[in-house]
């Protein structure tokens, strides 16, 4: 017997008897001989609890975590401090065992918390619907074209190359799909130049702040989308939204993004959550769960999920996305860690990450070898040149435990040794001063062995 | 706060000026004005109204939040094709290791070797339970791994010069997978479903063609049925040069006893959050990998887990991200996955290992045939008959039918007078093609006096209801709320809270 | 495990045979026969008879049996003497970390630096709040605490020659204050209150003389009014050579505010789990650190953790543990106190820092006396007026007397329906002095929404009483079980579980 | 406002008006002028949680934990594996934020708790009679000297010198405050001899298995005592009672020892609990909470504290013990902790440690410069005397990693290069190796620093 079920010798033997079968052999009759595994699977026995920590313990001590270096690694997913209060309210097994709320009557704190997050993703959106959480970020974009193609049905999608890389890739994936093409729109002076845009386009999408941290002026991007009749879809990082000119004030139709920044761990890339905003409008084509309230037989207020009409367990090969299963416990944690920063606490905090960052680009902008990818506004995260091999210079600096950030050549071709770098409130004064000394004598070493190659 | 008293109250409704639980650090580098740097234009003139709570206020709202709520943890949970089996204590601890919880997905995979490796390794442990050779992790649900299912089919089409039109699922399908077809740009068409409630095998035949490009299908069925037919339905689908799909979902019934990859299949998506312990959290995560036969790996999203077996030169490191791969579908989201959730999962397959998997799904099925004949026993079939005469896998299917027609109680008063007795109801009115129907799967996890007294309540609500139908028709009366008002809901939409 | 049907069964009852849990890891090591190691005739016969479950069903048994408690993290819980004020999340979290929670006691300590400055700087901070120069954080709790303070009056006496009887105690004290002057072998004598509340100072004169060695008092005392005549108090003890000791449990009143050191105490316990937020956990753990004056420092506790001024030679470390103490009075316990209630304690007074602490102390003292204000506007005091008609600290006494009298209802029937209304109820029949005492002590962490709902509930139940008083004396209706027979329990007592 | 308080301006101001007072000054009118302090207190402002988390966090890393090196730590705590269900249950703040449970329909989850650790106290040490805690091990035998003084009156305890040196000094420090006598009986070949007993003695006391590991033979001293009229009083480890004949078998009055071992923390000492068993005869005189069975109004069982009369709130100057908090939670580990063992796993998991102690001890004893200091039998530590100065060998062993254990010296002069080293299940065979390669060179390096010294 495992340690997680119950069944003993003496169980199963009376088990069977009521079954009316010999053996649990027998259960199995309908399994045609030939397709039964004739073997024990190839894993490993079982171990007791003290020795899968140990191995867990192991391999996690095989990972330089934020924890272990000095981090300033971004571009989508930042190391925020997460309070306490967060874990301590997601481990209540009331809140992470059950599943989607199918029964209302005895899943009100699910139901009633995917309100208040809905309400808080249509304060930061300034767009009036929410969904409940899509998977993650660039999925996210993804979700937003599916709509945009039911919704407009035209065969392209125009793209800023500002958008996160995953997401671009993302739609693009899908778009294949589709049968749809996706025009990328440029970058100039770190800021999305859309093209002129005809009639076939189902919708224009841009990102805010932008992958090299440049705060886009919204309004005219939204204009022109509209202008050709497409809908405009703005990839956001909910965080800078405390300073910045809500998307759907800007005229968005719709926004969507990545809720790592909002309470929810690193853990390698997820899980987290993504949120999917829109406009009234389009609130019968939004993907997804979407708690409302109403009021039960005695007049008391409660919350349902609601316009299930819209979903694939009601309405099938005619559902407006196949997502299921979704992000519900990251994305409350994302309603507890903007209730704990509160109305002034978020505008706090956003402000001293645009401080911090701020004195962390003007300290590396003094650096010889260090120049400004642009000089756009940005939030809490900017792109240099390096003026040395990107990955050596990166190469020495881990060995003194500084991660100055996120090669972009990979990414962008053009910008070969381009680094984006990335502060959060984790971040401090000190940091940063270590950061400008320690990337600038790995580049002045760098370009003296460029120079003089021994 | 106050229990009872102010429980309607949503958070926002707690919000007074001033109130905050945040406090924050001292800026603490020299501060230039703001307008210089972000122009006024860019910014908001007013701050999104959150709420304005201290930390006590927080923790007693979602606290008192939590306990409005039923849960796994508390009491039993049979909700069919979800498989809400216990989720070990431990999980949530190794997950929770900053070297697992803290570590940046953008981090140098020379950097990252422990979680790359463990990557590596639970690849490997589910290729060898599916019996397909490779795995990508990337999906993050089972929808997102049908996805990357019908997607992979397509490329895999088009890599030969092929443009198939057509994929096929049963009616009684989960609904993610018709919503799939059609997402990912294809026709649907389905299958009938015969008396024993098999795939119709002459439906089949005369559905398939050229223009097929796969067939979905879950096995052991959405009726807890397994497919007796499966061998000559993949020889039938591959045939005509289409692929078979496997919905993974109810792998909970088969681990160790019969692999899909050995009945034919050609790709695989698993539930990590059923079969493989991730708590489901209201909702999600989850996590959805695929493992795929040799001829659909070419096409895997990117970027795949990699072991270098060429460790010659000491540079590269052992496990690494392979992002050139020519012929990938490309990413379906960002960064690896849900690496959180495959902590998890791989802590559960090293601590149950080949003898303990295959225990949990022997013991699985055991649980329902045994429920299934308890209920007999208790006579409840004479209003609630199993859909099918036969032994079930993991999870068994009763029609209300009868009950409703002699009883004047439908499969939902059921469900709503269960709540009652403390019991979640199983899935109601799933698959489709069962009139009234009930999914029940109580998993390997509850022990023989729960399924004993579970079917002690359905007698007992059923002979309550011979005497006064009306009890059930207005349950529950002991949940926190009653009878919700969905019809209203749904006409008058408020999603959000006026503020 | 199903919810309500079993709720009574203890998890001895739902012990199986065979069932575990525990898996054992491999012996791994030769194994010589058991008898040859340890003889047959030193071995019991049978193994304890401890419960055989599985881990969902000890997770269930618990998470379950957590559901039949009342606690502070969901619901106001006035329990006067008591500070139920918030415990922060962040404790736990630090608490937990590796570096504190897996730190052997006796590690040497040049390889606990951390925690022995954590100590040294929790002393440092505690001496400061209290007014005294030195402190032990030895005492497991606050009762601990008094006994170490009696016994360092003790030894403080002796060192002088003197063999003093006598301690002085007033009549509201704390049951633990007169429990430790006999346990510490001293004979107690009992001071009177005067109307005002305050101590009986010609009672005290009366009283004092060359064999009392100690009078115990609590300012703010347990009727949370401050003494006004402390000083002559202070004056009158120290007259005959007599210790002052400041029984901390109230200090939340105080904090910033005034300190006892300064008032003329020599000797001061903290109730950790109080005044510093470490959680009640349903009765423990608690600390109960004390702070001495410069005459009674030699007697303290050994070890003291010490920090090192002569930094000369680098071998020493910083801060050590100084068991040379030899006018110590010696242990009290094992290793060096509660050190993960300093963490928290510790972590409380770094987030509030000086204007946070005293802040505190107002908040306490506001709310108290705005929650009386409430009371009086609701017209409540006419059956439970106020024991003293004065400004109260942070917490307030009612007399239930006229309530009795008038309504029939006793405040222990006030008490159990407030538990319907989803109240804790404040402390009750303590003080001894007040006829049918409720003792209110708010704390500073609730809203002013809470204390008016509750001003309002206790005028409900008042009303509700007026017209029938059966339906309190009845109370609670609502809760898991209903009034239990506490004499039957303790007539044929059942402390275990017969197996 | 600080994080934890709700009192806005405007609710001040409110507060203020309906007290009647113009300001909160005023409600701290009662406190002499002299009296308030005119100045802030000497503390440092308030920090955000994050900058305390980072401070805790940094004097967390100054500790060398039993993660952090290879130890053999014992001498009263242990560093046993803990389950990760245990704290998954003590989190929940239904266990965590309640206090004593004096409103017990409120308070079941609690009350039930304490009566199933009762029980299972009760079966581990053969005595039909527990509490619900006290403090923890060296205090509870001074809490039952305290029993023995109030039952007997007598004027000595004769302690066996093998009990845990903390203790014996917590009972000396009251034995003072009482007037009597702490008279010390010898250990010979690792056992405890006792003295003749004459009729002044109130209580004998030694412990199981004793401090330098060896298992006692029990039964002859609990008659020794008992010839002589004296309570007999066992202090011991609850673990190896899985396999040990349970004192209240061998006719011990009382059992009490330390609870840490039993699922709690390290926690460098604390909290933890003791235990504190006895029997039926003296039940009326056992300090603390007691949980007992009983029923409510409507026939239901329930729960309750019960025998108040025993305890101070009641009783006052006449209580049996001023103990007022105790350690609930810590208990609540306790039973949890003896629940997931099972009856089978703790006999699976205290055999183990025979074995591997065993084998620790052989492997040692073959070890050139380590002798045992007694032959007797074990459960999972074990004394042995190193043949060189044993701080230096620590030293020497610490550089390495590894912490071989806890000196005697100290505690037992007489064996002033006395090493006891502990073994867990946490410690395998490998880790056993490379103890004896450690601690084996260790020895020898020094011994020859003392043949031919520099
Ligand atoms: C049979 C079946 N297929 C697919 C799914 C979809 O999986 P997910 O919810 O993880 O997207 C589910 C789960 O709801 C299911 O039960
Ligand atoms: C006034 C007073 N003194 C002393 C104590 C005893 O403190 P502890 O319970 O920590 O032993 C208490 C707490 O119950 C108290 O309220």
């Amino acid at each position: 017997m495992t340690q997680y079920t119950s069944v003993t010798d003496d169980d199963r033997r009376q088990m069977l008897e009521a079954i009316g079968v010999s053996s649990v052999e027998d259960l199995f009759a309908d399994i045609p001989a030939r397709l039964r595994l004739a073997r024990p699977l190839a894993l490993d026995p079982g171990l007791s609890e003290q020795e899968v920590y140990a191995e867990l313990r192991e391999l996690a001590e095989r990972n330089v975590s934020t924890d272990a270096e000095l981090s300033f690694l971004g571009a989508g997913m930042y190391d925020h401090y997460i309070p306490a209060l967060i874990d301590s309210i997601l481990q209540r097994s009331e809140f992470l065992t059950p599943y989607t709320p199918y029964q209302p009557e005895v899943s009100q704190g699910t139901l009633q918390a995917m309100f208040e997050y809905q309400t808080a993703i249509s304060e930061l959106t300034g767009l009036p619907v929410s969904n409940a959480s899509v998977y993650e970020g660039p999925s996210a974009v993804a979700a937003a074209g599916y709509l945009a193609k039911l919704e407009k049905g035209r065969r392209r999608f125009v793209v800023s190359r500002g958008v996160h890389p995953h997401a671009r890739e993302a739609l693009a994936t899908l778009a294949r799909a589709w049968d749809m093409e996706v025009e990328e729109a440029p970058l100039i002076d770190g800021l999305t130049r859309l093209p002129d845009l005809d009639e076939d386009v189902s919708a224009v999408v841009v990102q805010q702040p932008n992958f090299l941290g440049a705060v886009e002026d919204l309004e005219p991007l939204a204009e022109a989308a509209h202008r050709s009749g497409a809908l405009a879809i703005c990839a956001c990082d909910p965080l800078p939204l405390a300073l910045l000119r809500p998307p759907g004030e800007c005229g968005f139709d719709i926004a969507v993004g990545e809720g790592q920044t909002l309470g929810n761990r690193l853990d390698f890339g997820g899980p987290s959550f993504g949120f999917f905003a829109a406009t009234q409008e389009l609130i019968r084509r939004v993907p997804g769960r979407i708690a409302g309230e109403t009021r039960d037989v005695d007049g008391r207020r409660g919350f349902v999920l609601t316009l299930q009409t819209r979903e694939q367990h009601i309405r099938r090969e005619k559902a407006t996305s196949n997502i299921c299963t979704a992000q519900a416990l990251n994305a409350l944690a994302g309603v507890i860690y903007l209730t704990w920063l509160g109305r002034q606490g978020i505008v706090d905090l956003v402000t001293l990450l645009v401080h911090r960052t701020a004195h962390a680009r003007q300290r590396l902008g003094a650096v010889p070898g260090i120049s400004a990818v642009h000089e756009q506004p940005v939030v809490r995260e900017f792109a240099v040149n390096l003026d040395a091999p990107v990955d050596r210079v990166l190469a020495r600096c881990r060995e003194q435990g500084i991660n100055p950030g996120y090669p972009l050549g990979h990414d962008y071709p053009e910008l070969p040794n381009g680094l984006l770098v990335a502060i959060t409130e984790q971040r401090s004064r000190q940091d940063i001063d270590r950061l400008a000394g320690g990337l600038g004598a790995a580049v002045a070493a760098e370009r003296q062995n460029v120079e003089a190659p021994a | 706060m106050i229990r009872g008293a102010d429980d309607h109250l949503t958070i926002f409704e707690r919000s007074r000026p001033g109130r905050r639980a945040f406090v924050a650090p001292a800026v603490g580098v020299p501060e230039r004005p703001l307008d210089e740097l972000i122009p006024p234009a860019l910014r908001r003139a007013e701050p999104p109204r959150l709420p304005e709570v201290s930390e006590p206020e927080i923790v007693r709202h979602f606290n008192r939040l939590s306990q409005r709520n039923f849960d796994l943890d508390t009491g039993f949970y049979p909700l069919g094709s979800c498989t809400m089996k216990h989720n070990p204590k431990l999980h949530e601890r190794v997950a929770a290791l900053p070297g697992h919880a803290q570590l940046h997905p953008l981090q140098d995979p020379a950097r990252a070797q422990g979680a790359l490796e463990l990557m590596w390794r639970l690849q490997a442990a589910l290729a060898e339970i599916a019996g397909l050779p490779h795995v990508s992790l990337q999906p993050s649900a089972g929808s997102h791994g049908e996805l990357a299912g019908v997607l992979l089919t397509q490329a895999y089409h088009e890599d030969r010069g092929e443009r198939r039109t057509k994929v096929l699922t049963p009616d009684t399908a989960h609904g993610t997978n018709p919503a799939t077809v059609t997402m990912a740009g294809y026709e649907l068409v389905k299958l009938g479903t015969d008396r024993h409630g098999n795939v119709d095998l002459d439906d089949l035949r005369a559905k398939v063609d050229g223009d097929v490009a796969c067939l979905m299908l879950t096995n052991p069925s959405t009726l807890g049925l397994f497919e007796t037919g499966i061998e000559e339905i993949a020889a039938v689908v591959h045939e005509v040069g289409a692929t078979l799909y496997y919905d993974g979902a109810n792998l909970n019934a088969i681990m160790g006893i019969t692999r899909p990859g050995d009945m034919g299949f050609d790709i695989v998506h698993f539930n990590l959050h059923k079969s493989f312990t991730q708590p489901h959290g209201g909702g999600g995560p989850g996590a959805g990998p695929i493992a795929v036969s040799d001829r659909i790996e070419p096409f895997l999203p990117r970027p795949q887990v990699i072991r270098r077996t060429s460790q010659g030169n000491g540079s590269e490191p052992a496990y690494d991200l392979d992002y050139e791969r020519p012929k990938s579908i490309g990413r379906l989201r960002g960064f690896q996955g849900n690496y959180g959730v495959f902590v998890r999962s791989y802590a559960y397959i090293r601590s149950l290992g080949a003898p303990g998997l295959r225990e949990v799904s022997e013991v699985a099925v055991l649980n329902a045939n045994y429920l299934l004949a308890r209920l007999r026993q208790e006579g409840v079939v004479e209003y609630l008959p199993a859909a099918h005469e036969r032994l079930c896998m993991h999870e068994f299917v009763l029609s209300g039918g009868p009950m409703k027609r002699e009883l004047g109680i439908r499969t939902l008063d059921l469900a709503k007078r269960l709540l009652d007795h403390g019991v979640h109801p199983p899935t109601v009115y799933f698959p489709l093609i069962v009139d009234e129907a009930l999914l029940v799967e109580p998993t390997e996890t509850e022990t023989k006096e729960t399924l004993d007294r579970f079917a002690g309540v359905i007698a007992e609500i059923l002979r309550e209801a011979r005497n006064d139908p009306e009890v059930a028709r207005n349950a529950p009366y002991t949940t926190p709320v009653r009878r919700l008002d969905e019809a209203a809901a749904a006409r008058r939409p408020v999603v959000r809270q006026p503020l």
